[in-house]
């Protein structure tokens, strides 16, 4: 099959980096990285869960991805943490291990930014908020991704760091920081980070040149090896994906 | 005392005009719109809108209408529909001042108002944003007398009054939610007045079977205003779905200020009734 | 990962020697007794004991075998059945250490272990008391930044393993309470390594209708133990009733400080199925 | 009707000191102030309510009077509240009216004693410990009842400061306190407090003489007006009383 989308692409390298027994979080918006922990659990990582957002469900698998965080159709999910657990939980740092986050802005060092381009005070584009973002840290590490990857979001340095990322520099301490991000995905390309944080082109999707994704990246990734290209949707994967997205929420 | 059942309009004479209120719903979901459209229609100016860590209309269209001077919230948006309008107008021309927080610290500071606890030192990670320097009013910093560390801190949130949206009382007014309660019952515990409007009303004693940490009982609710389909046009998850059509109508006539000024007028033109009638029933 | 079916010897074998151990279960009912006395029979040291707001047998039996060194707990005994006759005696004999502390302190204090939270300051009422003039290590005083005035504050307490008794695992290990959580879910959520009794196991999906705040996921519980009855002589509420002759029976033979040791040396002889087997189904 | 308990005095006379409307929190071995509640509810305070310990039951009404405040038998109750909301609205303090609370010790003052008699060091007795006592400022007021009215019991001063009574001097600054203790009910008596805080002999049982009263008490009393004789339970208090008590918890 060749007839994917790049959303879907995006949910299936976003599945592919899920480790079997990990437990996701993600926020506002769940469709995308539902249906990744989702087509992870049904291929390699059956002991995969994952929480959904404000509702607290708890891996739900219903027959359609939810296009709200929040919805009713989010059932049915083997349990449910109430929301201020799922808080709890996110401040005591060892009990998720990874965060699904995404900005506004995004920069070169992971920082994400979800309130305010331009000064704080006078914004130019006031973003909603920043939920639950400054828990970043708090996960064994995150996954950042964004279906907008322009030059406008991919920022040398966000505005506004709402999502800790990388420390920046060698002034910035971080002492209870893990892994950090470690993986960026977007309809173009994946990133991945050099050892002093900074975020390096690891692959291009099928049909994107190197040239297409630096143009739309603001700032100039590290340099490492040769970016690949992401592999392909397995047939399998796709079908299993897809039987997951029953109601086609990626394929818009 | 059991909770007085009232009407809309009396539940929302009880809001101090120039107090602040806690509205409760998060996302597109269990917002407490049939109190927060009245209380737009009565024009009743809010000093303080603290919102659950995720808000939409309820906090988007007070904001249009012009009633909000500060705002708590970590989140006012429509998730997948978009930017909320009036929230994002307003705060690009410095008509309402934020005070910038996350989903964890107003949790724990509503938590604390809950639980008479003066003030919280905030976990790991908000320490790495640029949240709390913004202001100074809800963060500030803290030393750890067991550890000699250093820590942000966030006062305890008491709101003067709140609204939220259960889905039934039962006869004496004692509530309960459905499927999920968000943080509604820590803005509820923090609340210094309790409003609540139900789905509807069942007969004493009909929530004995609930379970703990579903139900609210009716001395700590003041007032239920039955208001059948009130979340509209966000859902009551398990009851009925949000109608996308009239968000997207709404965030569509915000593309200039006079739509949304527009809405607004039309909204405090009718009363609920003729308001239900209008969007049809969802309910 | 799901949480693993352990037998009762093999899960408490998770228990460091002289760590914290957290031990849900309140007053008279919900004591993980299967697991506690299994952890007698093993004859594991605990380093200092954290219970519910109010504790019994759970308590009384690790002190009655010499195990436990400290205890932070605001109530150790029976109820209308009497004192507590082991931890009565460590206390007058100066054998055990006891962190006072009452049930908001601890319960507050679980919830900052729970969320990342360093400390928290006290709500008013305890600093009216002698509790917090005894000993310096729960109790330390810090200025709140934002008003300037006192308080006693508590650490964030996080036991190194919990042990609860739950009404129900599914078989992917997801945990359900029944009627009455107590503060048991606190304690889990601060818990490191958390072991879970339960009276039985239902198939996978069978607690998706559970209210939330009802259970715990299975990425919680690092052990669940099968052990139906396992709670006695205690009840789980709405299962059975408490056993109030083997109360009574255990609290006579407190005393004399041999009775109670005789008491011990009986458990240690036998295994938990035999026990079953000698006090009868309550199950 | 005269073949009442004293047990069942105690309860008929907390019930007639609930007003309608309040908000009544209790502790372990609930059967007493239990009984108490239902009474006031079934006789002059319809609209009372009571939170059962640690339950978290508020206004149970099971066919009989548990004896513990945590067992499955506290059922039905019209709603429940989980332990750590009961925590966090005892700290709040303007939650709930009455607390009904108790002690190994309770002196003139009315604070309670639940933790040590003796040097705290080294105890003559360990209690159980203090429980939720230290939130008895923090209800509007407090009723203090004690099955042992005794000179141990009732002590000028108690060793260990459990349950804040009145502040027993003008050095002891309580800022935030409420009305505080204002009733002690007893198998002989009742007290209550006058304006420094000192308890009072309010009224004598039936059958009891004010010398048998000060003989048990382990302090001299304030003096105040003359006590009276505790106005005896009606048929109707008994009656309806024993509806409530059908297993006879209090004649025993």
């Amino acid at each position: 099959m060749t007839d994917w989308t790049a959303t879907e692409l995006m949910a299936i390298v976003m599945a592919r980096a899920f480790d079997d027994g990990e437990v996701v979080v993600m926020g506002a918006v769940p469709a995308l990285p539902m249906a990744a922990c989702r087509l992870a659990r049904a291929t390699h990582a059956p002991n995969l869960e994952f929480i959904v957002g404000g509702s607290g469900t708890v891996s739900p698998e219903p027959d359609h991805l939810p296009a709200s965080s929040c919805g009713g159709d989010l059932a049915p999910a083997a349990t449910t943490l109430p929301l201020p657990d799922v808080v709890l939980l996110e401040g005591r740092g060892d009990a998720f291990d990874v965060f699904c986050a995404g900005g506004l802005q995004i920069d070169a060092y992971g920082n994400c930014n979800l309130i305010a381009v331009g000064d704080w005070e006078h914004p130019k584009l006031r973003g909603p908020g920043t939920v639950g973002l400054p828990f970043l840290p708090n996960t064994e590490r995150s996954i950042i991704y964004t279906q907008s990857h322009t030059p406008r979001t991919f920022v040398e340095r966000v505005d506004f760091v709402s999502g800790p990322g990388h420390p920046s520099g060698p002034d910035e301490e971080r002492p209870y920081r893990k892994q950090g991000p470690s993986l960026v995905v977007t309809p173009l390309a994946t990133f991945d980070f050099d050892e002093t944080g900074r975020m390096r082109l690891a692959t291009v999707h099928p049909g994107t040149t190197v040239d297409d994704v630096l143009q739309a990246t603001g700032f100039t990734p590290a340099p490492g090896p040769e970016p690949t290209i992401t592999p392909e949707p397995t047939d399998d994967e796709l079908v299993t994906l897809r039987a997951i997205d029953a109601g086609g929420a990626l394929r818009r | 005392m059991p909770a007085r059942f009232l009407e809309a309009n009396e539940a929302v004479a009880l809001i101090e005009p120039g107090s602040t209120l806690g509205v409760g719903g998060m996302q597109l979901a269990a917002a407490p719109m049939a109190l927060v459209r009245e209380m737009v229609r009565r024009r009743i100016p809010i000093a303080r809108l603290v919102t659950s860590p995720s808000a939409s209309l309820q906090a988007d269209l007070p904001i249009a209408a012009g009633l909000v001077t500060e705002i708590v919230s970590p989140y006012v948006g429509f998730e997948h529909l978009g930017l909320a309008p009036a929230f994002r107008r307003a705060a690009e021309t410095g008509a309402l001042r934020i005070l910038e927080i996350d989903e964890g610290s107003l949790t724990h500071a509503l938590h604390a108002g809950a639980g008479g606890i003066p003030f919280v030192p905030c976990p790991p990670g908000v320490d790495l944003t640029d949240i709390p320097g913004v202001d100074r009013e809800l963060f500030r910093r803290v030393v750890d007398p067991f550890t000699g560390s250093e820590h942000w801190a966030v006062p305890a949130i008491r709101p003067d009054t709140v609204l939220l949206a259960c889905a039934v009382a039962d006869e004496r007014g004692n509530v309960a939610f459905d499927r999920f309660p968000f943080t509604d019952r820590e803005m509820a515990l923090a609340a210094r007045r309790l409003i609540v409007e139900v789905e509807e009303v069942v007969p004493a004693g009909s929530l004995a079977d609930r379970a703990p940490g579903t139900t609210l009982p009716s001395f700590l609710v003041d007032a239920v205003v039955v208001a059948p389909g009130g979340c509209h046009p966000t859902e009551y998850p398990g009851r009925y779905g949000r109608d996308e059509a009239a968000i997207v109508d709404y965030l569509r006539s915000a593309k200039d200020a006079t739509g949304l000024e527009e809405r607004v007028a039309e909204l405090v033109a009718e009363d609920e009734d003729a308001y239900r009638a209008r969007r049809g029933g969802t309910s």
